[in-house]
């Protein structure tokens, strides 16, 4: 069991305040959410690095290797000579390439959006209804009484239109 | 636009898209039983006349192997592109008049790719075979040839399909959330597995976003593959006026400008029957109005070219295909064409045309009339005369094809009848992106499911 | 050999264009158009050898006959100063065949003999090679074909019957050229003689127009035939490589 | 493992058994269904399963007498080529010949005796044995023969040569009856009577096409279906281009462009029946010309002054310098050539036109001359010529039966009922026959009306033979033998005969059991006085190889020296042709021409002729009506515009085809369609032109004049689409169908070169 | 509010389990279909052993099938080739006497084809047997067999009773073999 000191807001600045003044303070698992992404969030808790255009770049040349390989090697597998073209023949094979590339990058991106963003959830997390319509929520996990205590007060500070304690199963 | 968004707050978006998918007035049931209907009985059921029977059952012949099957098949490849397309590119430019009417215009890509992916099954000879067509290994040791253009639409309609039904669906996560906190029983099941347990983090926001331009950027060249390589279908043959390499310039305009006027029915429809005038407005309309008239323009151009570069090449085939296209057997289709294409769109120069809805309506229809006509004429015209004079011939559709197209209009309607009442056919969080932040607290309560829904 | 060994092997060999063009024969016919009549002996012998359907009355009248080999003709002048010009056509059997790139399943290849072939019970009917073929010897099943009995007592065993939704075409009388070689090798020989394989076509032909046989050797008729100075091919600016050679017509004056 | 409710359970056990039973249906459904494996009962000895066995035989379509092999596999014949070792077809056969497979495995074949249970002209018949229908024959014969009344049975057969004539002969000379008659519609008596007349002898010589160099042919559309096609376009390849450096060059004489017009290098049409004046002054501008210089010159110049060259040219149509042109190139040409027939034979002065033809050989003197006009020998066998019966015979056979003098009528595979004109009135005769008898394969319209069917095999079922006619030069014959065993209850025809022989007691004189016994009886005669080579082995032997080989030929060749028979040249000239009707109602010429596919009509039940796309329109299934384009634009007629063709013995309507050459005053035609009954492939498809001819004969021999007809052409105002195979028959410049001018290549020498680069010819590198 | 998707998937399982159990039944289906109403090994006329004839008595395969070394199809015997030998052995046997009553009928016994092809295929047993290939490469252990049953070979050269020949099979032994043009398709397809 862990708990979250949860602060909601109506306007998303003031959550973004009340992020950073969190961080100040030394919490470091803060989460914001909101019904909209947030603009500034990056300069208040951090640039976050994703990995997905990794992913999408990785996606992109397998995809490329795949496809020529696929065209090549079947081609090469059992030979039917068609149209006067070489067996290798490699303007078509690079449309093949090409769609497959885009294939594959496609999928990768999609596994690195899964895979950084945590989706899908296994488990319940710490979540109000109310983010996914007007509301700007600010938690951050809380060791104890006294920390949730402190993260209240900021909260508070920051403008929250209400603060909840709510907990979270490990 | 925020002149009339702007009475709105961030809940009656909620409110009001959460309730265009629970909310089922009898009209929907009439129109789905009327559409389900229609395709079962227009499109279904000749086919299964067609496949018993054979291809016979249609009025292909030789030379006119492929007539309104693969013409069909076009249309709806090409009524594809603007939506995904447009929403990839409004979305890397940052357009905000996108965000109301991108969910459905991407829906409309996705349906009438899948449309088009069933005329390929309804086109060939034999589609029980039709697995054989792609890449898996097998006893036999024989794969499909790359070689093919038609090998090239297989891969390029697969990646794109599943780009686009990827696309659109990431782009729905946060409203799957949003919808699931608004409901119970059966729809909360699913729109729980459908939004993946979205929190809407920061975190998560932040993917969201990276994940769904590199999205953009991928399928933005895919969609303009696919289309050239439609066109190579036939670019990649020897019959006259089919062999030209403004074909895929070609394909690619004028699929988007089908695909756009598909966006004006496919809005004006949303807005009249589902109640959003709030979300789609008139400024929708004038933009699509616009780029309607800047693709009419380059189709145009494009059509002027292919004409020109027919009537230059001085070669009794080329001059063949062209006459018989203007004065032909098909002439009258070519100049409703033109008409309907060319000279009505010219109509959009006029702002106070753009901003009217049922002419815009009319307009719209009559340009993919217009480009289905066009599809038919590459098909049926270059078909009937080829090379050898002695065996031309003249194709006509029959009563099957007829209503297997009339079917596939159903069918469409049929599965965007069932995507309404599934995905919020407007973002919610984008719009919300549009507005002003919230002043007045909402009412978070779940909507009840009407009377009679399962729980 | 390992997948990646035979890949490897393979890019080095296949690179080459055209190396396939080292066929093991190189089957090929000339039509004489000075000797042919007309009179369409090669296209009924061609139904009869090849089980090609009676499609009847109405199919006929869509256009949807099958002919693997047709006589095509073409006036010139008007009267009394009036020619015809008959021109069998058949598949050209193309080296460089557009019919063959554009079939997703390779249904129709390039073999060995140097053949474009059709193979049936692999074709899914997309048709495309019909539209791809300038010559327009393609043809396609529209329905499954029926023969009143016992009228289907005469279809030769040697050659499949089509079933609907499968393209189907001139192959040069495949079952013929097996059966030679395979009488070939009970006699021993490596190679068929020249004149020992004809397709049906060429068999019946009254006038002798058309010559058939294999234009590797350079001793044989049809070779010989290629070299005539009236040699010409249809739609030769196509460059489709056709191995179906015709004949000019020769135009005597006076 | 959580605990499964009793409901849970009910549901699992629910779905598992549907999934089984769609699993199990499943496979049922993809299963194959059982194949046999039938074994024979005593294996055969001359043919194995999956091996092709070839039979040598005769063809019998036509009467031109090609050799065929028929390539059989288990026991079926799937496959008809000509002969290679028959000088007649030498391995090669028309579309109708190979058509022969659907006439042994037509739908519509008569499968057993059949007998009339209503009166003539409903179609109920009833299915009898063979011992009924033969004795209730047999009974009538021996009823009118025991009578003395033989002669009131008429046997009316198609064409057949060889043993089976004779049969025919033997049998009717013990009934006592001389009405034996062979109708064949397109049988050319009027060659034969003109040969008679110029050379003394009623043969059909042989036309060395193959040597020839020129080839004037009048009206003869020889490489269509004029007496041997296909021997004649074996020639024709040969001289056009078999010979080095010689080509041979053709020209055909029409009004309307034929097959063979097609193929000649130049076709000119003359008026129609003028054909023959234009040999005459040929002929004319030979003998003024000094071409000629035989003893008799003085009387040619006589019999030939009225034939100048601008009187020609004025009675026939074609300038003058043509004529000049063309007499000039026959004369000098080394080995010249002139026939005639067909449509230039089916006038009131067919004789006379074929006369001129042979004279103008005789004027070039290419008569037993290799390349020009060969005389045959006697055939070795029975040609059924001298009883074949000319329109006039058959007038005098309906006239016979109307006035009841005909008891009984013996019907074998000639079909006059659709052959002849309805002016002649030969149908309503028949019904005046007591006893018609049919031994048709098929119910065609004269078998319709027979009171008892008994259907023979199809030649490709039974014994028989045949001697060529005309032959090749040299004796020659073949023998036709069974090459499946018999599809139905049915009989071949001369062991019908045989039978009915037998039941009325003519044993004596008709002593054989079987046709194949009455053939080799016949054989041994044959290679009894054969020459030394044939008679080296056995009779046995000969009779096992001719059977291998299906043919039998001598070396031996006749005498080809020749003399002009008496009075010829005094009575020479070409009477202006007669026409049924006034010009000025009916102001078109009706052209009937035989069709390649459908012969006379006997191909119309053969779906493949049906399907075979007219050589000249390319147009299938159904009949047309050819107009010259100017003729059409007059009266407003396009392609497809139903017309009513008018004669004054009825009218036919069909379509119309712009047929771009044929003359503007002629209206062709083609024969074949048009049957009411036949089968399914042939029954109510188009319309038979013979119908409307009239009555009018060439006076010398009786025969029909089938192109002395005169029309007139009524518009309907309907349409319907033409059903063919070509799209536009125009080449628009597209250069594929090209030419090659002889002369131009000569001139640069160097074309040889370039056409070889483009066509690469590699060499074996194996 | 939950936000897991796993009380969806538990709410989703009872159907998910039904569905698992009909899809497997499917197969359990078909494979009970393949077992109980085989068709690989059909019942015949006659119950012809090739076990007693080409096992126990070691009669080679083309005395009877004599077809096979000069015809595509290795054919069956004719009835008369049966009674050559039953006309003396084993006549009291009730399975001889059946072919005695077709032979007294002069009828054919209806065998029914066990080892098919499609008829796109073409085979020439000839050219196989030529090439010195054993009968029981392609049909199995025919000489132990009492019922001829179908049978092909895995690519590791064990039978596989009860499975239809496929294409795989051909291409494979003409690829070890190195068979000249063995894997055009027209060599084997028509």
């Amino acid at each position: 069991m862990k708990n979250f000191a949860l602060g909601l807001f109506g306007e998303p600045s003031s959550a973004l305040a009340a992020a950073g003044k969190l961080k100040g303070a030394g919490f470091d698992s803060l989460e914001l959410m909101s019904p909209i992404p947030i603009a500034g969030v990056e300069e208040v808790l951090g640039e976050k690095k994703s990995v997905i255009k990794r992913f999408t770049l990785f996606g992109g040349l397998f995809g490329a290797l795949f496809g020529f390989t696929l065209a090549a090697g079947t081609a090469v597998l059992y030979l039917h000579p068609v149209g006067g073209r070489p067996i290798i023949t490699i303007p078509p094979f690079l449309i093949i390439t090409y769609e497959a590339l885009i294939f594959f990058g496609i999928l990768f991106t999609v596994a690195g959006f899964f895979i950084s963003s945590r989706l899908p959830a296994f488990r319940d997390r710490v979540y109000v209804p109310e983010t996914g319509v007007d509301k700007f929520a600010v938690s951050v996990a809380c060791d104890n009484e006294e920390h949730f205590k402190r993260a209240e007060a900021i909260l508070h500070e920051a403008g929250a239109e209400q603060v909840r304690e709510v907990g979270e199963e490990d | 636009m925020q002149a009339e968004t702007n009475d709105l707050q961030y809940a009656d978006v909620n409110n009001d898209i959460v309730r265009s998918i629970v909310e089922t007035g009898p009209r929907y049931y009439v129109a789905l039983g009327i559409a389900g209907g229609v395709a079962l009985l227009c499109f279904f059921f000749p086919w299964f006349y067609q496949l018993y029977f054979g291809i016979g059952a249609a009025g292909l012949n030789h030379p006119g192997v492929w007539g309104t099957y693969l013409a069909s098949f076009i249309f709806w490849i090409g009524l594809s592109h603007s939506g995904t397309l447009l929403s990839c590119v409004l979305h890397l430019t940052n357009s905000s008049w996108r965000k109301a009417m991108y969910r459905s215009a991407e829906a409309m890509t996705l349906f009438s790719l899948m449309v088009a992916a069933t005329f390929v099954m309804v086109h060939v000879g034999r589609p029980w075979f039709i697995h054989w067509a792609l890449p898996y290994a097998n006893q036999m040791e024989m794969w499909p040839n790359f070689r093919s253009p038609l090998l090239f639409d297989v891969m390029a309609i697969a990646t794109y399909l599943t780009g686009s039904s990827i696309f659109i669906y990431m782009g729905s996560i946060p409203d799957f959330a949003a919808v699931r906190d608004r409901t119970t029983g059966w729809r909360n099941t699913m729109y729980t597995l459908l939004s993946l347990g979205w929190r809407g983090t920061d975190r998560e926001w932040h993917r969201l976003h990276w994940a769904y331009t590199f999205l953009a950027v991928l399928i933005i060249p895919l969609a303009v593959s696919v289309h050239s390589i439609v066109s190579w279908d036939f670019a990649m043959s020897l019959v006259p006026a089919l062999h030209q390499t403004i074909f895929a310039p070609y394909f690619v305009v004028g699929a988007i400008y089908s695909g756009t006027a598909g966006i004006v029915t496919v809005m004006f429809v949303l807005r009249r029957y589902m109640n959003f005038e709030q979300y789609i407005t008139k400024v929708h309309f004038d933009n699509l109005g616009k780029l309607l008239l800047l693709l009419s323009l380059i189709w145009t151009y494009i059509n002027m070219v292919e004409l020109f570069t027919a009537w230059y090449s001085d070669t009794s085939t080329e001059h063949e295909a062209l006459s018989y296209k203007l004065f032909g057997y098909y002439a009258w289709l070519y100049w409703e064409m033109i008409a309907f294409c060319a000279v009505a769109p010219l109509l959009c120069i006029s702002g106070r045309f753009r901003t009217s809805m049922v002419p815009m309506l009319i307009l719209s229809i009559a340009i993919n009339i217009g480009m289905y006509t066009e599809r038919f004429l590459i098909v049926g015209t270059s078909l009937s005369r080829q090379y050898l004079p002695d065996s031309w011939g003249v194709y006509v559709p029959s009563l099957v094809e007829m209503s297997i197209i009339l079917g596939s209009f159903a069918l469409f309607t049929t599965l965007f009848l069932i995507f309404v009442k599934i995905f919020p056919s407007v973002s919610i969080y984008e719009v919300k992106e549009t507005m002003d932040t919230p002043t007045v607290t909402s009412n978070a309560e779940p909507i009840a499911p009407p009377e009679g829904s399962p729980a | 050999m390992s997948i990646f060994e035979r890949f490897t092997e393979g890019w080095k060999k296949y690179r080459k264009p055209g190396y396939y063009r080292e066929f093991d024969y190189h089957w090929a016919m000339t039509i004489d158009l000075d000797k042919c009549t007309g009179c369409e002996a090669c296209v009924t012998a061609c139904k009869a050898e090849n089980n090609l359907p009676i499609v009847g009355e109405e199919e006929f009248a869509k256009g949807r006959e099958v002919q693997w080999i047709r006589i095509e003709r073409y006036w010139e002048g008007e009267y009394p100063n009036v020619k015809l010009g008959f021109i069998p056509m058949l598949c050209q059997h193309c080296d460089a065949a557009p019919c063959e790139t554009v079939c997703p399943v390779s249904a129709t290849y390039h073999n060995q003999d140097g053949l474009n072939t059709q193979i049936y019970n692999r074709c899914i009917g997309t048709r495309s090679c019909a539209v791809y073929c300038p010559f327009e010897v393609r043809y396609f099943n529209f329905n499954d074909h029926h023969w009143d009995s016992p009228l289907d007592q005469q279809l030769n065993p040697d050659v499949t019957v089509r079933e609907k939704g499968v393209m189907e075409k001139c192959t040069f009388c495949i079952q013929r050229i097996r059966q030679a070689k395979d009488d070939a090798k009970d006699d021993g020989r490596r190679r068929v003689r020249d004149g020992e394989v004809q397709p049906a076509c060429v068999q019946s032909c009254p006038s002798n127009a058309l010559v058939f046989g294999d234009r590797k050797d350079p001793d044989s008729q049809v070779a010989k035939s290629m070299k005539d100075p009236r040699a010409y091919r249809v739609l030769e600016e196509l460059n489709t490589d056709p191995s179906v050679v015709y004949l000019k017509k020769v135009d005597a004056k006076g | 493992m959580p605990k499964i409710e009793r409901r849970e359970f009910l549901k699992l056990v629910g779905a598992g058994s549907v999934g089984v039973g769609a699993g199990f249906m499943l496979r049922e459904t993809i299963k194959h269904p059982p194949e046999y494996l039938i074994p024979h009962v005593v294996a055969p000895e001359d043919f194995s399963t999956g091996i092709a066995t070839w039979y040598n035989t005769v063809c019998s379509m036509c009467s031109a007498g090609c050799g065929i092999s028929v390539r059989t596999r288990e026991g079926r014949a799937k496959k008809i080529e000509g002969n290679p070792n028959h000088p007649v077809s030498q391995g090669k056969l028309c579309g109708l010949g190979q058509s022969g497979l659907q006439v042994l495995y037509n739908p519509d074949r008569l499968t057993g005796p059949l007998q009339r249970m209503s009166a003539r002209g409903g179609e109920t018949f009833e299915q009898i044995t063979w011992n009924e229908g033969l004795s209730r024959v047999a009974d009538r014969l021996d009823l009118l023969r025991a009578a003395g009344r033989g002669n009131r049975i008429c046997l009316l057969s198609q064409g057949v040569g060889g043993h089976l004539a004779q049969l025919f002969e033997l049998f009717m000379a013990e009934l006592g009856s001389e009405r034996l008659l062979h109708y064949d519609y397109d049988h050319p008596h009027t060659l034969y009577a003109a040969n008679r007349q110029f050379f003394g002898e009623e043969h059909l010589p042989y036309y060395d096409l193959k040597n020839t160099r020129y080839l004037l042919s009048f009206g003869a559309d020889y490489l269509g279906n004029w007496i041997s096609p296909v021997h004649h376009s074996l020639g024709f390849g040969h001289s056009r281009q078999g010979r080095p450096d010689i080509r041979g060059r053709f020209v055909q004489i029409e009004p309307r462009m034929s097959m063979s017009g097609a193929a000649a290098d130049e076709w000119i049409a003359a008026k129609p029946g003028t054909e023959g004046v234009l040999a005459l002054g040929l002929a004319h501008h030979l003998i003024t010309q000094g071409y000629y210089q035989g003893a008799d010159l003085d009387a040619w110049r006589q019999a030939l002054r009225d034939y100048t060259t601008t009187q020609v040219a004025e009675q026939t149509g074609v300038a003058t310098t043509t004529i000049t042109r063309l007499a000039n190139t026959f004369a000098r040409s080394q080995s010249s050539l002139a026939i005639g027939g067909g449509i230039a034979a089916n006038h009131s002065n067919g004789v006379d036109t074929l006369v001129a033809v042979n004279a103008l050989n005789y004027l070039v003197g290419n008569l037993g001359k290799e390349g020009g006009l060969l005389f045959n020998p006697e055939p070795a066998g029975s040609v059924s010529h001298p009883r074949q019966a000319s329109f006039r015979t058959m007038l005098k056979l309906a006239k016979d039966a109307r006035e009841g003098n005909i008891e009984v009528l013996i019907l074998n595979g000639t079909n006059p009922a659709f052959t002849m004109p309805a002016a002649a009135g030969f149908t309503e005769a028949l019904s005046e026959i007591p006893l018609i008898v049919s031994l048709s394969s098929f119910m065609d319209e004269t078998t319709a009306l027979a009171d008892i069917i008994l259907p023979s095999h199809t030649y490709l079922e039974s014994w028989g033979d045949d001697f060529p006619e005309p032959g090749v030069g040299f004796p020659t014959g073949a023998v036709s033998q069974p090459v499946v065993s018999p599809l139905y209850n049915t009989r071949a025809t001369g062991d019908i005969i045989l039978t009915l022989a037998q039941h009325s007691g003519l044993s004596d004189a008709i002593p054989w059991n079987s046709m194949e016994d009455c053939l080799k009886d016949g054989w041994r005669e044959i290679y009894e006085r054969a020459d030394e080579e044939t008679r080296t082995e056995s009779f046995e032997v000969f009779w096992r190889s001719m059977l291998k080989a299906g043919v039998w030929g001598e070396k031996s060749q006749r005498d080809q020296t020749f003399t002009l028979a008496e009075g010829v040249i005094d009575n020479i000239g070409v009477a202006p042709p007669e026409f049924s009707g006034s010009p000025d109602d009916y102001p078109f010429v009706l052209h009937p021409y035989i069709s390649n596919s459908f012969h006379d009509g006997r191909g119309a039940n053969l779906p493949w002729m049906q399907e075979l796309p007219d050589t000249m329109t390319s147009v299938v299934y159904g009949s047309w009506v050819e107009l010259n384009p100017v003729t059409a634009e007059g009266l407003g007629l396009k392609e497809g515009d139903l017309v009513d063709i008018e004669s004054p013995h009825g009218r036919v309507r069909a379509p119309v085809y712009v047929y771009p050459a044929i003359m503007p005053d002629v209206v062709a035609m083609p024969i074949g369609q048009g049957h009411s009954t036949y089968g399914r492939y042939a029954k109510d498809r188009g319309v038979n032109p013979i119908e409307i001819l009239s009555a009018q004969m060439e006076p010398h021999t009786g025969s029909l004049a089938s192109s002395a007809t005169r029309v007139k052409i009524v518009a309907t105002g309907k349409r319907v689409e033409l059903i063919k195979t070509g799209g536009t028959s125009r080449d628009l410049g597209r250069e594929i169908v090209q030419r090659f001018d002889p002369t131009a290549q000569s001139k640069t020498g160097g074309a040889h070169s370039t056409q070889l680069n483009s066509i690469p010819i590699t060499t074996v590198t194996t | 509010m939950n936000v897991s998707i796993v009380p969806a998937l538990k709410v989703l399982r009872p159907a998910a389990v039904v569905g698992a159990v009909a899809f497997f039944g499917l197969f359990v289906g078909y494979w009970a279909n393949a077992l109980l109403v085989p068709g690989t090994s059909p019942e015949q006329p006659i119950a012809f052993s090739h076990k007693v004839h080409a096992g126990d008595n070691d009669i080679p395969c083309m005395y009877c099938h004599t077809q096979a070394r000069r015809s595509i199809s290795a054919g069956v015997p004719s009835v008369s080739k049966c009674m050559g030998c039953h006309i003396e052995v084993a006549t009291e046997k009730p399975q001889i006497r059946k072919l005695t009553s077709y032979w007294d009928n002069k009828e054919p016994i209806p065998w029914i084809k066990v080892h098919d092809l499609p008829d796109f295929v073409h085979f020439t047993h000839k050219r196989h047997i030529s090439a010195g290939i054993e009968c029981q490469t392609c049909h199995g252990p025919v000489e132990t067999m009492e019922r001829i049953t179908v049978t092909s070979r895995a690519i590791d050269g064990s039978f596989q009773l009860g499975t239809p020949w496929e294409m795989g099979l051909c291409l494979n032994c003409h690829k070890q073999n190195e068979v000249d043009n063995g894997t055009d398709c027209w060599t084997c397809h028509k």
